[in-house]
C-alpha cells in the first residue's frame, strides 16, 4: 500500500502527530495497561507528539471511541487488546489515512497492524528455569482471565519446563479477573498446597497475591519461588520472584511510532516484538541470582540464542488472517 | 384543646373544633364517618400537625408537634388503624415504647408478661403474648392494640373504635375498664359508632359533624335517636324490606375441612347450606376459624377435606380492609376497579374503559355518601369509615349470587350501616338490584356483633373452635347463643350436673 | 410533615445541589483539571452536536432504556428484579447463536427471529427465580444476583468452547452476517433501528399498563399481593410469572439489539453493569416508562460525555466514575428540590412498594 | 480428589475467603434491619481498603490499617445517609452512586499518590494469630483458632449482635423501625437517628472488611473489591438478617469458591468458567432446598417519611 504510505509520511510533517490510546482496563495496573501508558509518554517525550488515552468500558463503544479518535486527526490510535480486532477493521475501512495497531490482534488489513508480542518466548524460558528449580517435579501457573496470549504464554511456560524435564507435573488455576488479588492469592495458595513450588502468573495487579502467597508460605519454611510476568517485576517482591518473562512494550509502542513518523509503518502485515528485537525476555532476579546454578545460568543463555536463531520451535497459538485489502 | 383547625389540600377536615374533657371522666367523642373523630384524635397525639390549635392539658399550655410530646403530655391512643407490627411477637409489640422499658438496656419481657397478668387477672383482657401478631385475627389484634396503650399507663387514653370487631363480652368487659380508669381520675375518650355503647358507658359526649363541633350533652340528658338525629340530621331506623321466602340452594359445604398453617385444624367437619333469598348468620367470638371458612366459601381458599359447592358471582367482605380489602396507595376509582377487571362491561377487549369506570365510580361514591374529594382521592386518605364504604360499594355489585360479609359494618356511622343493611336486603329481593335482574343472592354474615345477626338472619350457626353449630329457631336468645359462642356447650355445665344428679 | 420541614428540606436540598456541584469543581482543580474544560468536554461530547447526540448519546442510551423497561415492569409489579444484567448477557448469548446461524435469510425474516430468541431466552433466564419464588418461597433479589453472575460465566464458555470464532482462537464469536444487522436511521450517525425498538417498548409497555386488564392487575400486585389476590380475585402466581417473564424478556431483547447493532459477535464483558446502572435509571424515572425514555438517555450521555472527558479533557478514567457519581448525586438533590416546588399536598403514612426479599 | 489435600487446609482456606464477606454482611444486615438498603457498602469496601492501606502504610501498623478502614468505610456511608435522610432520595440510586464514587476517587486518590501507571505497594499483612489451647482441639483447632484477628472479630460479633437485636430494646427499636417506621415513630422512636446510626455501622463494618483485604493481600489495587458487595447483599438475604445464618452462609460461599480453586487445580479438564460458576450454583442449589419464605424488613428501602404523588 504506497497510497497508504505516502499519506501518512506527508501527515507525519505536520506539526501535530497525534496519537491515541485505548486500554480496557485501569492503567495503573502495573501491568500490561500501564505499560501501554508509559508507551505512549514514552512516544510523547520522544517525538513530542500529542496523546490521549481513553479506558473503555464495553466492546459495544468501541467503534464509536475509535471513531472518535480518527475523526479528530489521530493517524496513530494504539487498540492495546486483542478485543479491539473487529472494532478496528471496521474503523480502519472508513479512515484509510490512520494507522491501528492492535496489540496481540489476529486480523490485519492495510491499516490495521496486529503488535503481536512473542511473550510465550520469554515464558518458555521461565518454564526451563522452573523445572530446573522445582524440588517436589510440580509447578503452578495462575491465570487472570483465560485470553489467547495469556494461554500462550502458558503453553510456552509449560513447554520450556517438559523441555528439560519431561516429569515436572504443570498445575494451573484461572481466577477469572485480572485483579482480584484475594482470589489470586487463594489459587496460588491452593497451587502451593498442592505441591507446587515454583509458581508463574499472567494477571495484572492481581499477580500481588500470587507473591503474597508465597511470601507467606516461605515464612511457614516452605521451599517456594514465584516468577514475574508481562513486565520486569523482580522488584515488586525481590526475596521471593526468581525473575521474570518480560515483554518491552513501551519500547514496542515507540518503535512503531518512530516507523510511523519514518512512513516505514508495515503496511498489511503484523508487526512481532519478540526475541530477535529483544522485546521478549527472561530476565533474573540480580538478588537472588545466586540461586541460579552457574550451568542453569549458561543454559538460559543457550536457550535464548536457541530460540532466536530458530533451533528452538517455541509453541505459539493465535494466526494471522488478512481483512479486505489487496497484495 | 381550643380552636383545632386542619385541612387536607383544599378541605377542612376539622375548623375551630373545641373540645374539653376532664380527669375522671369517660367522654364519647361521636359523628358520622369522616367527621373528623378520628383527625382531632391524632392531633391530639401528635400524629397530625394541625394548620392551627392551641391545647392545655392540666390546665397549662401544650404543643404536641410530635407523637414524642404526646407521650410526654401522658397522651395514648388506641388507633382505628391498628399501629401494630405484624412480624413481631405480640410481646414485642407491648415492649415497644414501654415505658417500663429503659432505654437501650435489657428487655423486661418478665415484668412485662408479669404487667400482662395482672391486667388479665384485673380487666379479663388477654392475648397469648408470644404468637406473632400477623398470626392473630382483627380481634386479638385489637386486644394487642388495647393492652399496649394500658400497658403505657397515660393520663389521656384515647380509644377510636375499640369496640367495632369486639365480641359482646369483651365489649362489656372494656367498658368496665373505662370505669376503673376513669375511677383512677384518667381521662378517657371513646370514638364509636354503637350509641347504644355511648349511652351507657360515657359521661359526657362530644357530637362532630362535618369538622364542627355540633352538640355537647350527658347520656342523661338524650337517647339512641336523639343523637342519631344530631349526627345525621335525620332520622333512621326505618323499616328494611322484609325477605321473601328462600329459593334454590346457592353454598353447599359438607364435611369440609380446612387446616392452618401450623397443622392445626381450623375447621372441623363443617356442613353449611345456603338458599337463595336468605341470611345465614355466623356468630363468634373472633379467632375460631372465621378467618378459614370465609376464604373458602368466597372461593379463594380450596378446602382440605369435604366438598364445596359455589356460584359464580360472589362478593366478599373481609374484615382486614386495610390489609386485605383494599390498596392504600390506589386511589377510590382504582380500588372499585379491582372489582370490575372481568366485568365485560368495563372492558373493551383486553383494555379497560376508565372513563367508563370512573363515572361508574362517581355514581358510587354518592349513592353510598362517600366522604372523599374526589374518585381520584387515595383511599389511605379517607377516613376509616369511608374506606369501609369503598369496599361495600365495590362487593354489593358483585355479589349476583352470594355475599360473604365479615363484620361488614365496622367503623359505619349509623346512617351507614342502614343503608348497607338496605342493600344487603334487596340483594335478597328478586330482580330489584338497580341495573342488573339476575337470580337473587344468597348472603351469609359472619360477625362478632350479635345485635347484627339476631336482627338479619334467617338462620343462625356459631362458630366455636372450628366447629359449626347450628342454633335452632326454638332457642334463639342472647343468652343462649352467648354460652355457645363462648362455651360451645348447648346446655350450660350446672344443669349438666344436675340432670346427672337425678339418677 | 409540616410546611416549615419541607422548605427546610428545599433548603437542606439546594445547598447539596450547590456542595456536590462544588465538590466536583474542587475535587477536579486538586487534581488539577480545569471543571470548566471537563464540564465542556462533558457537555460537547454528550449533547456537542447532532451527530454527536445521535451517534452517542441515543446510541448508548438504547440497552439503558430497555433494560431500564424490564426492571420498571419488575418493580411497578412489586417484583425485585436484580437480574437484568444476567437476562440481558442470556438474550445476547441467544441472539448471537441465531443472528449466526440465519445468516443467508432475508433481513426482515432474520433480524424480527433474532430479537425473538433474545427476548425468549431473557425470559427463560427469568423463569428460574420466578419458579424458586412461587414453589419455595425463596426471594428473587438474591436469586437474580445469583443468576447474573452465572450468566457472565456462560458467557465466557459459550465464546471460548461452542460458539468459538472459526479461528477456535480468540474469545469472542465470529461475526454475524451483514443482512442480520441493523440498518442506520440517520446516515452518518451510528444511530440503529434498535433505537426505534425501544420507543416502541416504551409506548407499548405505558399502553399496557394504563389501558390493560392485566397490566392494571400487575400494578395492583405492585400495591399490595393480599388485597389483589383477595378483592382482585386474581392468580398471584400467574401474575407473577407473567412479571418475571415480560421483564426478563425485555432484558433478553437488549442483548439481541445490541448484538444486532453494535457489536455484531458476542464478547465478553458486554455490559457494564447496564443490568445496575438500569435501576437507577427506572427509580429515577418513578417507575415511569415514558420517563424511562428521558432517564435513560440522559445516562446515556452522562456515559458519551465520560469518554469525551477522557479523550478531549485528558481525564483519567478513575476521574470519570467519580464524576458520574457526583453528577447522579447531584440530580438526585435537584430531583428532590423539584418534588418540593412541584408538590401540592403530602399524604401521611403511606407504604408505596413492598419489598419481599 | 482430596488425597492431595487435607480437608483442614480446604476449610482453613473456606473461613478466609468467608471472612470479608461476613463483616461485611453482619453490617450490612443492621443496616437493612433499620428499612435500609444500602447497595453502596462496595464503595464503603474500597473506601475502606483504601484508607487501611494508606494508614497502615504511614505507621506500619496493622492496628491502626484497620481502625481508618473502618472510618473510611463510614465515611462513603455517611455520604449515603446525607441523601438518604437528609433528602429522602431514593436508597438504590444513592448506593448506585456512592459505588461509583467509592470505586472512582479511590482510583484517583491511589493514582494521585502512586502515579498514573500505579506503582506496588507493599504493606505489613495480616498475620495468623494462635489461641493457646483452643488451636490444640483436633481438625477443629488450626481451623478455626489460628486465623488472622479479623475472624476473632467476628467470633465476638455474632453473639454480640444477636444479643443486641433480639434482647435489648435498642434493638427491638431498631427491627421496628425497618418494619414500620409509623408504627415506631408513634412509640416515640427517633426514626432518622436509628437509621444513621445503622447506616453508620454497615459502613464501618463494610471498611474494616476492605482493610481486610487490602492488609491480608499485603497491598492495595483499584478496584479490588471485586464486587464483594453484591454478594454481601445475597449474603444477608441468604442468612436471613440473622447474624449466626449469615455467617452460615457466608462460609458456605467461601467453601464453595475454595472448591473451586482446589477442583481446578486438580487439573479437571471440564472448561473453567464452569469452576468459576461453582459458587453461584450451589448457592442456588442451596437457597432451593432452603424451604419457608425468607421475610425482609417490611420497610426495607422505602422512604420515610413516604414520598408524596
Ligand atoms: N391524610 C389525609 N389526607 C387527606 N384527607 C384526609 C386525611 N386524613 C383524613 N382526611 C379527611 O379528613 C376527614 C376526617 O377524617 P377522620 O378520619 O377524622 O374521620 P372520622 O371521624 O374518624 O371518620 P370515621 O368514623 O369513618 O373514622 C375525612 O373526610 C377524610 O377524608
Ligand atoms: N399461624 C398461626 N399460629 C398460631 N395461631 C394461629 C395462627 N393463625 C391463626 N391462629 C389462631 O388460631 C385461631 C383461628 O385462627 P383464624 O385466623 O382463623 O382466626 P379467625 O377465625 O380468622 O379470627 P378473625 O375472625 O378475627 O379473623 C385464632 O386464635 C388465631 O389467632
Ligand atoms: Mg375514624
Ligand atoms: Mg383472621
Amino acid at each position: 500500500g504506497d497510497r497508504n504510505d505516502e499519506s501518512t509520511s506527508s501527515e507525519s510533517q505536520s506539526s501535530d502527530f497525534r496519537v491515541a490510546l485505548l486500554t480496557s482496563g485501569p492503567v495503573s495496573d502495573a501491568g500490561w495497561h500501564g505499560s501501554a501508558y508509559e508507551g505512549i509518554k514514552l512516544i510523547e517525550q520522544t517525538l513530542d507528539a500529542k496523546i490521549s488515552h481513553q479506558q473503555t468500558n464495553t466492546p459495544a463503544e468501541f467503534d464509536e471511541v475509535l471513531r472518535a479518535y480518527a475523526s479528530s486527526n489521530y493517524k496513530l490510535i494504539f487498540a492495546h487488546g486483542f478485543e479491539y480486532q473487529d472494532a478496528a477493521i471496521r474503523v480502519g475501512e472508513q479512515f484509510p489515512e490512520v494507522t491501528i495497531i492492535v496489540s496481540s490482534g489476529g486480523r490485519f488489513s492495510d491499516n490495521v497492524i496486529p503488535l503481536i508480542f512473542e511473550l510465550e518466548e520469554g515464558s518458555y524460558m521461565a518454564g526451563v528455569v522452573a523445572s530446573r528449580m522445582t524440588k517436589t517435579e510440580t509447578i503452578g501457573m495462575v491465570g487472570g482471565v483465560a485470553i489467547p496470549p495469556a494461554e500462550a504464554t502458558f503453553t510456552g511456560f509449560e513447554a520450556g519446563a517438559l523441555s528439560v524435564n519431561p516429569d515436572v507435573e504443570v498445575l494451573v488455576s484461572w481466577i477469572g479477573s485480572w485483579d482480584d488479588v484475594a482470589m489470586a492469592k487463594e489459587a496460588a495458595t491452593t497451587l502451593i498446597r498442592r505441591g507446587a513450588d515454583v509458581l508463574i502468573h499472567n494477571t495484572d495487579a492481581a499477580s500481588f497475591g500470587v507473591f503474597q502467597a508465597v511470601r507467606e508460605a516461605r515464612a511457614l519454611g516452605e521451599e517456594v519461588w514465584a516468577m514475574g510476568m508481562n513486565r520486569n517485576q523482580n522488584d515488586v517482591a525481590p526475596e521471593v520472584i526468581l525473575g521474570s518473562a518480560i515483554i518491552r512494550i513501551p519500547e514496542a509502542f515507540l518503535q512503531l511510532a518512530i516507523l510511523w513518523t519514518e512512513g516505514k509503518m508495515p503496511s498489511g502485515e503484523a508487526y512481532y516484538a519478540g526475541g530477535q528485537s529483544g522485546a521478549a525476555d527472561y530476565v533474573v532476579n540480580p538478588g537472588l541470582a545466586g540461586k541460579y546454578q552457574p550451568e542453569l545460568m549458561a543454559e538460559i543463555d543457550s536457550v535464548r540464542l536457541g530460540i532466536i536463531n530458530g533451533l528452538i520451535s517455541v509453541p505459539r497459538i493465535g494466526f494471522l488472517e488478512r481483512v479486505g485489502g489487496s497484495f | 384543646m381550643e380552636k383545632v383547625s386542619k385541612k387536607f389540600g383544599g378541605k377542612s377536615a376539622l375548623d375551630d373544633v373545641g373540645f374539653t374533657s376532664f380527669p375522671g371522666e369517660v367522654h364519647s367523642l361521636v359523628g358520622e364517618n369522616g367527621a373528623g373523630k378520628t383527625t382531632l384524635m391524632r392531633v391530639l397525639s401528635g400524629l397530625v400537625v394541625p394548620d392551627s390549635a392551641n391545647i392545655r392539658i392540666r390546665g397549662e399550655e401544650t404543643t404536641i408537634a410530635t407523637p414524642m410530646d404526646a407521650r410526654g403530655a401522658g397522651v395514648g391512643m388506641v388507633h382505628q388503624n391498628f399501629l401494630l407490627i405484624p412480624a413481631h411477637t405480640v410481646l414485642e409489640n407491648l415492649c415497644l415504647g414501654n415505658r417500663f422499658v429503659g432505654q437501650g438496656h435489657v428487655l423486661p419481657y418478665g415484668d412485662v408478661r408479669q404487667k400482662l397478668q395482672e391486667l388479665r387477672d384485673k380487666t379479663g383482657l388477654w392475648v397469648e403474648e408470644d404468637r406473632f401478631v400477623e398470626d392473630l385475627s382483627i380481634g386479638e389484634r385489637q386486644k394487642v392494640e388495647i393492652l399496649k396503650l394500658l400497658l403505657r399507663e397515660p393520663e389521656i387514653l384515647i380509644f377510636d373504635e375499640p369496640t367495632s370487631v369486639l365480641a359482646p363480652q369483651e365489649v362489656a368487659n372494656l367498658m368496665s375498664i373505662f370505669r376503673r380508669l376513669a375511677l383512677d381520675g384518667k381521662t378517657v375518650i371513646f370514638i364509636t359508632h354503637k350509641l347504644n355503647e355511648v349511652i351507657e358507658a360515657s359521661d359526657r359526649i362530644t357530637v362532630l359533624k362535618q369538622g364542627k363541633v355540633v352538640c355537647r350533652t350527658i347520656p342523661e340528658a338524650t337517647d339512641v335517636q336523639g343523637l342519631s338525629k344530631v349526627m345525621i340530621g335525620e332520622d333512621v331506623g326505618a323499616s328494611l324490606a322484609k325477605t321473601q321466602a328462600p329459593g334454590s340452594t346457592v353454598v353447599r359445604l359438607t364435611s369440609t375441612k380446612a387446616i392452618g398453617v401450623h397443622g392445626e385444624e381450623k375447621l372441623v367437619d363443617v356442613n353449611l347450606v345456603v338458599r337463595r333469598g336468605e341470611v345465614v348468620g355466623i356468630a363468634g367470638v373472633e379467632g375460631n376459624g372465621q378467618q378459614e371458612l370465609v376464604e373458602i366459601l368466597s372461593g379463594l381458599r380450596r378446602p382440605d377435606g369435604g366438598t364445596v359447592s359455589l356460584p359464580r358471582q360472589i362478593g366478599f367482605i373481609p374484615d382486614d380492609r386495610g390489609g386485605k380489602a383494599l390498596i392504600g396507595s390506589f386511589n377510590i376509582s382504582e380500588n372499585v376497579a379491582l372489582g370490575l377487571v372481568g366485568d365485560s362491561r368495563f372492558r373493551w377487549g383486553p383494555a379497560m374503559l376508565w372513563s367508563k369506570i370512573n363515572q361508574y365510580v362517581k355514581d358510587l361514591i354518592v349513592r353510598y355518601g362517600i366522604r372523599a374529594e374526589s374518585y381520584q382521592q387515595k383511599v389511605d386518605e379517607l377516613s376509616g369509615g369511608n374506606q369501609q364504604k369503598v369496599v361495600l360499594a365495590r362487593e354489593l355489585k358483585r355479589s349476583k349470587d352470594l355475599l360473604v360479609a365479615r363484620n361488614p359494618t365496622q367503623g359505619l356511622d349509623v346512617k351507614a350501616s342502614e343503608f348497607f343493611y338496605q342493600q344487603m336486603m334487596e340483594l335478597l329481593v328478586d330482580g330489584s338490584r338497580s341495573e342488573s335482574t339476575g337470580p337473587r343472592a344468597g348472603v351469609v354474615l359472619i360477625s362478632s356483633d350479635l345485635e347484627e345477626i339476631l336482627s338479619f338472619a334467617d338462620e343462625i350457626y356459631v362458630i366455636y373452635n372450628g366447629e359449626l353449630l347450628k342454633v335452632n329457631k326454638a332457642d334463639v336468645s342472647r343468652e343462649f347463643i352467648g354460652r355457645l359462642m363462648l362455651t360451645g356447650r348447648r346446655t350450660d355445665v350446672l344443669s349438666v350436673k344436675s340432670d346427672h344428679c337425678y339418677d | 410533615m409540616t410546611n416549615r420541614d419541607s422548605w427546610i428540606a428545599l433548603a437542606v436540598s439546594l445547598s447539596a445541589l450547590l456542595l456536590t456541584a462544588l465538590l466536583t469543581a474542587a475535587a477536579l482543580a486538586l487534581g488539577g483539571y480545569s471543571p470548566l474544560v471537563v464540564l465542556q468536554s462533558l457537555l460537547e461530547g454528550s449533547f456537542g452536536s447532532l451527530d454527536i447526540f445521535f451517534g452517542v448519546t441515543l446510541v448508548r442510551a438504547i440497552p439503558l432504556v430497555v433494560i431500564g423497561l424490564a426492571v420498571t415492569v419488575a418493580f411497578k409489579s412489586g417484583v425485585w428484579n436484580i437480574g437484568a444484567e444476567g437476562q440481558f448477557y442470556a438474550g445476547s448469548m441467544a441472539g448471537v447463536w441465531v443472528g449466526l446461524s440465519v445468516g443467508d435469510y432475508p433481513s426482515f425474516f432474520s433480524v424480527p427471529l433474532v430479537f425473538l430468541s433474545a427476548a425468549a431466552a431473557g425470559a427463560i433466564w427469568a423463569l428460574l427465580p420466578a419458579l424458586m419464588k412461587i414453589r419455595l418461597g425463596v426471594g428473587e433479589v438474591v436469586t437474580t444476583i445469583l443468576m447474573n453472575f452465572v450468566a457472565i460465566h456462560l458467557v465466557s464458555y459459550v465464546v471460548r468452547w461452542p460458539l468459538q470464532e472459526s479461528r477456535g482462537v480468540f474469545p469472542n464469536t465470529d461475526l454475524i452476517d451483514e443482512s442480520v444487522r441493523l440498518p442506520i436511521i440517520i446516515p452518518g450517525t451510528g444511530l440503529h433501528l434498535g433505537f426505534v425498538v425501544a420507543v416502541i417498548c416504551v409506548v407499548g409497555l405505558s399502553i399496557f399498563f394504563n389501558n390493560t386488564g392485566m397490566g392494571f392487575q400487575l400494578r395492583a400486585m405492585g400495591g399490595s399481593k393480599e388485597a389483589t389476590r383477595v378483592s382482585g380475585r386474581a392468580r398471584i402466581p400467574m401474575l407473577l410469572i407473567v412479571t418475571f417473564l415480560l421483564s426478563g424478556s425485555l432484558a433478553g431483547l437488549a442483548g439481541g439489539i445490541e448484538i444486532t447493532g453494535r457489536t455484531f459477535a458476542l464478547y465478553e464483558g458486554m455490559s457494564p453493569g447496564w443490568g445496575y446502572t438500569a435501576i437507577a435509571v427506572a427509580l429515577l424515572a418513578d417507575l415511569n416508562f415514558i420517563a424511562v425514555l428521558v432517564t435513560g438517555i440522559f445516562f446515556g450521555a452522562l456515559e458519551g460525555g465520560a469518554g469525551a472527558m477522557q479523550r478531549e479533557a485528558g481525564i483519567p478514567a478513575a476521574w470519570v466514575s467519580g464524576i458520574e457519581a457526583l453528577v447522579l448525586l447531584s440530580v438526585l438533590a435537584s430531583d428532590r428540590i423539584l418534588r418540593r416546588l412541584l408538590r401540592s399536598k403530602k399524604k401521611y403514612d403511606v407504604k408505596e412498594r413492598e419489598l419481599d426479599v | 480428589m482430596f488425597e492431595s489435600f487435607s480437608i483442614v487446609l480446604f476449610l482453613e482456606a473456606a473461613i478466609r475467603l468467608a471472612v470479608p464477606l461476613a463483616v461485611v454482611a453482619l453490617g450490612e444486615s443492621i443496616t437493612e434491619r433499620s428499612g435500609v438498603l444500602n447497595i453502596g457498602i462496595e464503595g464503603s469496601i474500597i473506601a475502606g481498603a483504601l484508607c487501611g492501606a494508606l494508614a497502615a502504610m504511614e505507621w506500619s501498623s496493622i492496628l491502626l490499617g484497620m481502625v481508618f478502614g473502618a472510618i473510611g468505610g463510614g465515611l462513603v456511608a455517611m455520604v449515603f445517609a446525607i441523601f438518604v435522610l437528609g433528602l429522602n432520595s431514593d436508597q438504590i440510586i444513592t448506593g448506585t452512586a456512592t459505588t461509583l464514587a467509592g470505586l472512582g476517587f479511590t482510583g484517583v486518590i491511589y493514582q494521585a499518590r502512586f502515579g498514573t501507571t500505579g506503582s506496588v505497594i507493599t504493606l505489613p499483612v495480616l498475620k495468623s494469630l494462635e489461641v493457646p489451647f483452643l488451636r490444640d482441639i483436633p481438625i477443629l483447632g488450626p481451623i478455626f483458632f489460628q486465623q488472622s484477628i479479623t475472624v476473632y472479630f467476628v467470633y465476638f460479633l455474632v453473639p454480640a449482635l444477636w444479643y443486641f437485636l433480639f434482647k435489648t430494646s435498642w434493638g427491638l427499636e431498631l427491627r421496628s423501625v425497618g418494619e414500620d417506621p409509623a408504627v415506631a415513630e408513634e412509640a416515640g422512636i427517633r426514626v432518622l437517628f436509628v437509621r444513621f446510626l445503622a447506616i453508620l455501622f454497615g459502613g464501618l463494618s463494610a471498611g474494616l472488611a476492605g482493610a481486610h483485604l487490602a492488609l491480608d493481600s499485603g497491598t492495595f489495587i483499584e478496584n479490588m473489591s471485586g464486587g464483594r458487595g453484591f454478594i454481601a447483599i445475597a449474603v444477608v438475604v441468604l442468612g436471613r438478617w440473622n447474624p449466626v445464618p449469615i455467617v452460615g452462609a457466608a462460609m458456605f460461599f467461601g467453601a464453595a469458591s475454595a472448591l473451586q480453586f482446589l477442583l481446578q487445580s486438580s487439573g479437571s479438564n471440564l472448561p473453567f468458567p464452569f469452576f468459576l460458576m461453582l459458587p453461584y450454583v450451589l448457592t442456588l442449589i442451596a437457597l432451593s432446598g432452603w424451604f419457608g419464605r425468607t421475610k425482609a424488613p417490611g420497610s426495607l428501602a422505602l422512604p420515610w417519611p413516604p414520598k408524596s404523588g
